[in-house]
């Protein structure tokens, strides 16, 4: 592998950040301080590791379950607990300023990828825009239309599938019968490769790959990252109620966190004061982050009507001058 | 008979419309085994078998457009979009294939199909799991809209959708799925087509209403009644066509209207109903139709939900100042 | 100064908005070297090259989609599609993202693109190439929609719907693409956002029209007014958000009001302005607002077309009901 | 091949009748007596072909550039008109009454296969649906959407990809950087072959096997055949804007049926007499159908109201009997 041990230590502890800032984010919203959260538990490696490959100057469109590669990229964990809590400006984040925020609709954002792209490459501009999406978005038109369009114009922009073998309750192979999602890749003319998503390794160096690749101006590639979505859909969701705890039990063999941790040791790079002081660095990190959270003042209800429009139609100035916010 | 939830109710009425006619199958995502996100299709895997309830991969367009073909050949396909949020990918295919089909082989292929969606919001959902879309359904001739607003209502709508032979979107709101619970009896009995209902008999005023805020305007008129306000509510149940007939004769009688919508407010259905109203019944108006709606404004995130979205201080507001008591 | 048809000031006003600002550029499917189905980018590929306007693969939702990620990264994209009438694949992206993009991110990410696309029926045109959609965005917050009738108005809207920092539907009537020319002045003017035209002063009825009907209006008001009738003409120009001032001063006046619409009468634009008018000039209203429009039946196939669309004949018949001659 | 000369007889004439209809309802349009039309010319092999293959119980889901298949299956040439000429009644053919209308809007109607061919499938029915459309329509979401969803079930339909080169202006190579198109199958996970779509046989033998295949529990399949768009896009169009007259030109030289009339020249089993005999035949066939087709008579305006709804609404029933025909 290529990774540095430093490097490989980095993507160790922003993965156990991601994991530990996921359970903070799923007791918060169990105790009804956070929204419906989706937990990126078990597949912190593709989603960390994509980041981990691209420049700052790139640009991220990730799915409602990439804070592990949004927290890599700089938006603060604050944000991130403000988004999930129900508040726009959790996306208004101050770091990755041109990153995308988190698409909702699924899929629904590849063709934004096309376009951020098209921006770089009209402008002649060294940057590539990447893509995150799950299993379940590759059945959607968006995003083949996205692919095909991206491969036509050899647009700079990488799509990582992150294939974690569930959409809520529809497993991947009721999902499609393509041999791999990286064979989506043929229907666009672009490079397809299927990795082990949960090695971070791995996914750093095949991402950077495609990165180079795209910013070379040869063209856009789609990577299927296979991992497993080990824990529930989002809060709102009881996984048991379609599939197997033996499944997921075999899967935490393949926990991404456990085998680089594995190598870590392996490597003599890291010990149990190494683990056990970065645990406590993360705990501390994310707890000044949800007392940040906490703390932020509410918007005031008005500010409803301030950022539909730039230019604020009267129809719209009327309701907002009639506004009552003890209406509610 | 057993108190039952909207969302049971839902459940029986597919339940019912599927051991009535074998016609009718079940499709969308994770409305398999998993029951639907709100366990609207609980059970019907089980016991109608994988012939009749099928999840389907995670593609909106192709839900409309599978239901279209299967509607066409003679199914009578009862197919789940997740959310409301996530139905303006079938648009097309509704507008452009589901509404026209009869008219476009005169009679030869007709699109007897039901698109079922969670609608609106209260439920501190996140972005795009609150929407309120019903209008863009109701300006297209071809398709018809209902929205149910109780249990029994829901039961019954969801049957007369089913057994209509033209497509319906219905759209359900998910703040009432649990809100509460009544009796309803299993007897296979449809509401009638396209007739709203007048929930609250009312002589001073007259509350219109559909889906999520029809008990917000129940609440409102028994306020309303302690301030010796006496206020009808007709829950409009069909979007399209409108049920101008009950409209007309309710405020001809009461000569004020307040209607409620959950959507934003311009171009919303109340726009079509308070126009219709300026058309119909000018003369008997005796204050201008007041509407209370969201804000033409973004829906806000859960955080500023609220304070968008219609409430009763402001239905009852609304009502004073037809009243005149502002 | 040289009279131009629509088709040709929307060409200029393109011209002119890529010359002024480096970030417009066009794509849609055939605007290159064919210079679109009707001309509208004839032109503009051979004089700002292939960085600057771009034939796009057959994809509605793409076209939007990839306009949005050019537009958050400060490109100002004029998109087109083909015809209105498969604008439907589009309206996801237009209303989950487009409408979204600056609330979403508070300011962060913006969403500057035009979405262009001949509309509108009158050219005996084949299934889906006569469709009115424009209710379906005017429901949406966040987006504004206009429409141009004619060359001037075409030229000067345009230039404003680039300009806006915020997505526009911009609906351009094809039965007026070429049914006349007029004198533009290539000036780079702009017409004013969200400001209706009033075409001709009247006192005793307002006529209330926007795209391919206006025309249909001025003739209307032309021949009412050899009646003695004397008929204000409103052009409507932007359809969200719609300019409530012009319509109240306008009806408060005269008293009476028809609206002319293309699309289906049931939830259509003309609804919302009917509803304002009803809430806002009640008390002046001399007789109820008549609405003309499509029926509410789908959009017949050219033989029958025009049975649906309204007509000249109609207008004056509602113009003259609503000043009691009927 | 596996085709009778008989059966070869009988494609070789469909194919010139298509072209022959073809040709005269330009003619019609030019002179006003029909709408926008969209000529197959040069492309007739596929169109014919595929329905060749079918059986009269399949159901056909054609592009609007498909009367060579819709006549084969008996739509009459009459009815054909109607359509084009703006009379909905047109679609509501005698023949295959479960066949579907021309689809407007490109490649819509591919999911509307799918749930046709699943509609078989549920009743273990030994048909299969059967969907035209051109290299544009491949681009679009729907398309990829309806592949994926027939290639997990498993359901046993065909699509056909007309590849004529163009969507109205834009050649395959700005339209996909697929290496074929036939290679959209991947994404789906169904088998995808490229044939010569000028080879009538060679279509035939292609889609009979697909649609063997699909008859027989083994699912979908994809078929790209290789064609040329000889004439403008429609009648609406005009095709020397954008590429060149001799592009069209050398094309010319893979005319399928001039190939046919070569092959049953040689095989002795055609000749001058033949030839001139089917094209008298066929033009009294089409004069005939002109005729049927000019005393058709008139919708009675008031019927635009009677098939938007079998039960019609209050409202509309309202507007029905307000309505006056002289308004128009
Ligand atoms: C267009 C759309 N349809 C449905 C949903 C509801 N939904 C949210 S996530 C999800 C499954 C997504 O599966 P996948 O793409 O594999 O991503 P994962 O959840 O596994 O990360 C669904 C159906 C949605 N958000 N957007
Ligand atoms: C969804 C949609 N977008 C655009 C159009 C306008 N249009 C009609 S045909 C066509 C090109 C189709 O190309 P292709 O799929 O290759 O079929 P061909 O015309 O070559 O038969 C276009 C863009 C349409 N009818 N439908
Ligand atoms: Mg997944
Ligand atoms: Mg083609």
């Amino acid at each position: 592998m290529a990774q540095s041990t430093d490097a490989l230590i980095g993507l160790y502890r922003a993965m156990c950040l991601t994991r530990a800032f996921d359970a903070k984010a799923i007791a918060l919203q169990r105790t009804g301080r956070l929204g419906t959260f989706a937990s990126s538990l078990g597949q912190e490696a593709v989603s960390v590791g994509v980041a981990a490959a691209m420049r700052p100057e790139d640009v991220l469109l990730p799915s409602f379950r990439d804070h592990g590669a949004m927290l890599w990229r700089g938006v603060d964990m604050a944000e991130s607990l403000l988004y999930w809590g129900g508040d726009e400006r959790g996306s208004d984040f101050a770091g990755p300023r041109q990153d995308f925020p988190v698409s909702v609709p699924v899929g629904t954002h590849a063709p934004h990828a096309a376009g951020v792209a098209l921006a770089f490459k009209l402008r002649r501009e060294p940057r590539v825009a990447v893509c995150l999406f799950g299993d379940g978005a590759t059945s959607k038109g968006d995003v083949a239309e996205a692919l095909n369009i991206a491969g036509v114009w050899r647009l700079p922009a990488v799509f990582v599938v992150c294939n974690n073998r569930w959409a809520i309750s529809t497993p991947v192979e009721r999902q499609t019968a393509a041999e791999t999602l990286a064979r989506k890749a043929d229907a666009a003319g672009m490079p397809g490769e299927r990795i082990d998503g949960n090695d971070v390794e791995l996914v750093v160096e095949t991402a950077a790959r495609a990165l180079a690749r795209a910013r070379d101006g040869q063209g856009p590639s789609l990577i299927e990252a296979l991992t497993y979505r080990m824990g529930d859909h989002t809060t709102a969701d009881d996984a048991r109620r379609y599939r197997d705890d033996a499944e997921v039990s075999r899967q935490w063999a393949q926990d991404p966190i456990a085998r680089t941790r594995r190598r870590l040791v392996d490597l003599g790079a890291w010990g149990k004061a190494q683990e056990e002081g970065m645990l406590a660095e993360h705990a501390a990190a994310i707890e000044r982050a949800v007392e940040r959270y906490a703390a932020t003042p509410a918007q005031p209800p008005v500010t409803l009507f301030d950022y539909t429009y730039a230019n604020l139609p009267a129809e719209l100035a009327e309701q907002r001058a009639a506004f009552r916010p003890e209406d509610a | 008979m057993a108190a039952v939830t909207m969302v049971q109710a839902i459940n029986m009425a597919l339940a019912r419309a599927m051991a009535e006619d074998p016609q009718v199958v079940v499709l969308g995502e994770d409305v398999g085994r998993d029951g639907g996100v709100f366990r609207a299709t609980e059970g019907l895997l089980d016991r109608f078998g994988a012939d009749r309830v099928f999840d389907t991969p995670l593609a909106e367009a192709a839900i409309a457009g599978v239901a279209v073909g299967l509607a066409a050949q003679g199914f009578r396909p009862v197919a789940e979009i997740q959310f409301s949020g996530f139905i303006y990918p079938a648009l097309d295919q509704m507008i452009s294939h589901a509404a026209r089909m009869r008219n476009r082989t005169r009679g030869r292929l007709t699109c007897p199909m039901v698109l079922r969606a969670p609608n609106g919001g209260g439920i501190r959902a996140a972005e795009l799991h609150s929407e309120s879309p019903e209008a863009l359904f109701a300006h297209v001739p071809g398709l018809r809209v209902a929205l149910p607003s109780s249990p029994e209502r829901a039961y019954r709508l969801l049957l007369a959708a089913i057994r209509d032979p033209d497509p319906v979107v219905f759209l359900e709101p998910t703040r009432l799925y649990r809100a509460g619970s009544e009796d309803v009896a299993d007897d296979g009995k449809a509401a009638p087509l396209d007739r709203a209902f007048v929930l609250r008999p009312g002589e001073d005023l007259t509350l219109v209403a559909w889906g999520g805020v029809v008990p917000m305007a129940l609440a409102a008129a028994e306020r309303l009644a302690e301030e010796g306000i006496s206020a009808e509510v007709v829950d409009m149940a069909w979007l399209k066509p409108l049920d101008t007939a009950t409209l007309i004769e309710s405020v001809a009688r009461t000569g004020r209207c307040v209607i409620a919508q959950e959507a934003a407010r311009s171009g919303g259905v109340g726009a079509e109903i308070a126009a219709r109203l300026a058309e119909r019944v000018l003369d008997r108006l005796a204050a201008p139709i007041e509407r209370v709606a969201a804000y033409d404004a973004v829906l806000p995130y859960p955080r500023l939900e609220a304070h968008c979205l219609p409430s009763e201080t402001r239905l009852l507001a609304a009502a004073r100042r037809a009243m005149g008591r502002a």
